[in-house]
């Protein structure tokens, strides 16, 4: 039932289109990087100051110089190009990122994010999420529908602290698709996981979300 | 020519140390971090710090030898997840520390270094990052007001520089550095190996020289990978 | 690939101009100017525009060719002292201008591209330049808000470009263009030469590709002098 | 009686130390390039992008990508840098320049500067002149002690609309030297051009200053 991490990938990678400069997440965004139709061309870019990242290196490649946001050992394509911190946010905050596909803990019903603290455990900092979601044209987002005692986490209120508020444009869970057309818009549930109804789907959603399947 | 060369780290940071300083350092992770001035900061018994760095280090390695010494009063960073030692001293009280946003933290240092004393970030907005923040609207949309840093220190690591001091970066190592440099009333880089003058084209130039008060030669060139992931492991 | 290499002006610049419209040049005098674009711009006969740009050119060369057809209506520059028909137009009431100190000017144009929406700069404190800005404390100076700039459209001129459109400048003709290069809503770029992929040193890219949403040869690299001074003439 | 420019240039070169980086304004200050004695070291900056700013270029060497921010061609040293405008201002704006030298229609005695406008001529633009002088360390004026029709250019306060205020540290004329410790203090006559007398020099200046030699 639902989908795996992987097929919510290729859902997310599906949304991108010919020419764009994406930059993913880690976690399940981190996926989406296999999924990308080899028909179209897509730039990633990781906030650590790389345009044009490439995949794992091999082990004789090695390069500690050559690190995505995620701080993992990667290798150059002959588009890479480096900046510094601060013009890869110029790129990331100045909207010409096209896209960014993030995970999340919990999407509230208006957009909101939360994806950087849970109050009363350490916090480890926003890193570069508040920048992405306050500054790339469009926010995917790929999260498990619910959280490991089985509770919702697209919600009606987001109950842990903000990385954004209205700043997601489409949420990809293990067990729906929802979209909005713009950011005044409500979410709009288009697709249902093989075997998820929608009563399933309801029982475990808090959100509000139109059916426009 | 002026020679701002120094024979070591030591000599290079002499004068430059007092306790209760900000020092604002180059880096993202462990890539690009400079190690060799890392280390003589540690060994100098500095103290009370308040360092302005992307991250802390991890437990034994960059940054974080400062923390595990007891240096480190407060942090101004954007993300800390890889330090044990970092953790134990914030819940117990000893470490105060100031999230930033990674771009805005970027862009603070920025500012710093080229006298802009604030700036309306749209990131952030109705986060807690926001609290104690003035907001404007522009637009018809909200945006926070950050203001500009400027730290006693700044300590960068290049990959090439000449006698002139101007530096270049490789790869994603350059990262924080550019900015660093910039923002400090005084700037010691460490770099991987001098080239001679007129070596490096105009051109390419990251840093130039105007930001570099003294240069050391890099003793350790170490540079730990964090995650060492490879191509078995998939994309 | 996608193909963002267009075969001349006329087709780089087909569907973006409008009239009333902002564009954004490159340029400091005639120095680093897209020439080629400019010209094409003339051509097309869009009228009302709004140039951000450093300089107006001169009478027959530069952005002076759109101010000579009457194509503009207003200017965003520093510096305008080279220009008699310029004068003309402006003591008749025919355009207008906005002064901007040329590091305001600058920063405005990146944070415009940067997404932020105004800074903090101390740059004409109590000066005409601060007439109807705001005015705020910081270390108990004052500091004048400026505001980002983003135009409908930036021209660019580079030297050198691969297919992807990063951009690598020559020289002082770098000067505005890599600003005015992120703060289009579309830039389009013209380059001296085109280069292979893989060509540009990634290290050494002063305008990723990501700016770049079209590019075209440069068809006239005049590159006119404003003041030939040669060794015989004293310094 | 009293100083030409090249000897009023040679004073201003004199209050540049080794190691410093040095903007030269349009105009008088242009001389000084010639009059930095060549035992310092001492690099020169231009804002159109380009630190260390060499000589005139021979005639076969003329490089149209090479100009100073005066326009003029130049050439590039072995030590020469170029940025963007908007890192050149960093410098500039930041603080890391140690002096500029500029020219003037008028200073008042509380350091305020004008020398970009004169109201009903038409107005070129401050062009870099109001962010050299909020940012740069030190700023050194060379001007005419008087204008054309002989009156005082040294003012109790500017007449002309200002490229900046409290910004002047050192002015140099033909006919005097002024000084002043700090940006709160007063200025100091410290020398005065041959053949001109106190009387004189007071006759010509409406500014206060106390009389320090």
């Amino acid at each position: 039932m639902g989908w795996t991490r992987d097929q919510m990938a290729a859902i997310a990678a599906r949304e991108l289109a010919d020419g764009f400069y994406v930059n993913l997440g880690i976690g399940i965004p981190t996926l989406v990087a296999n999924q990308i139709d080899p028909a179209i061309d897509v730039t990633l870019q990781s906030e650590n100051g790389m345009l044009g990242l490439g995949p794992f290196p091999a082990e004789a490649d090695v390069d500690p110089d050559i690190i995505n946001a995620g701080k993992q050992t990667i290798t150059e394509l002959d588009r890479t190009s480096y900046v510094s911190s601060a013009d890869s946010f110029g790129m990331i905050r100045g909207g010409h990122i096209d896209a960014s596909i993030l995970g999340a803990m919990e999407v509230a019903e208006n957009g909101d994010l939360a994806n950087w603290m849970v109050p009363g455990k350490m916090v480890k900092g926003p890193g570069g999420a508040m920048d992405l979601v306050a500054g790339v044209r469009r926010i995917i987002v790929l999260m498990d529908h619910v959280d490991k005692v089985g509770q919702p986490k697209f919600r009606k209120a987001c109950s842990l602290p903000l990385t954004g508020t209205n700043v997601v444009d489409m949420l990809v869970t293990d067990r729906a698709i929802f979209r909005r057309e713009n950011r005044q818009s409500p979410f709009c549930l288009t697709r249902l996981a093989p075997g998820v109804s929608i009563d399933e789907l309801r029982a475990v959603t808090e959100a509000d979300f139109n059916d426009t399947r | 020519m002026v020679d701002k060369v120094y024979d070591d780290a030591v000599a290079a940071l002499d004068g430059l140390l007092f306790d209760g300083m900000t020092i604002a350092a180059g880096g993202f992770g462990l890539c690009g971090i400079p190690e060799t001035l890392i280390a003589a900061i540690e060994q100098s018994g500095v103290r009370d710090l308040t360092l302005v760095s992307n991250n802390a280090g991890v437990d034994d390695f960059g940054l974080g030898k400062l923390l595990r010494a007891g240096q480190v009063t407060r942090m101004v960073s954007s993300y800390v997840g890889e330090n044990k030692e970092f953790e134990r001293q914030y819940l117990a009280g000893e470490l105060q520390i100031e999230f930033c946003p990674q771009g805005t933290l970027a862009e603070r240092m920025r500012a710093g270094g080229a006298g802009i004393a604030g700036f309306y970030t749209r990131t952030g907005v109705g986060t807690l990052i926001a609290e104690g923040k003035e907001t404007k609207m522009f637009g018809g949309e909200p945006y926070l007001l950050e203001t500009g840093i400027v730290a006693d220190l700044a300590i960068v690591k290049a990959w090439r520089a000449d006698p002139y001091c101007n530096l270049i970066y490789r790869k994603s190592a350059r990262n924080f550095n550019p900015m660093a440099a910039t923002c400090g009333k005084i700037t010691v880089a460490e770099v991987e190996a001098m080239v001679g003058p007129g070596t490096i084209d105009p051109d390419q130039v990251h840093t130039p020289g105007i930001f570099v008060k003294r240069l050391i030669r890099a003793a350790s060139n170490e540079k730990r990978i964090e995650k060492r992931t490879v191509s078995a492991g998939a994309v």
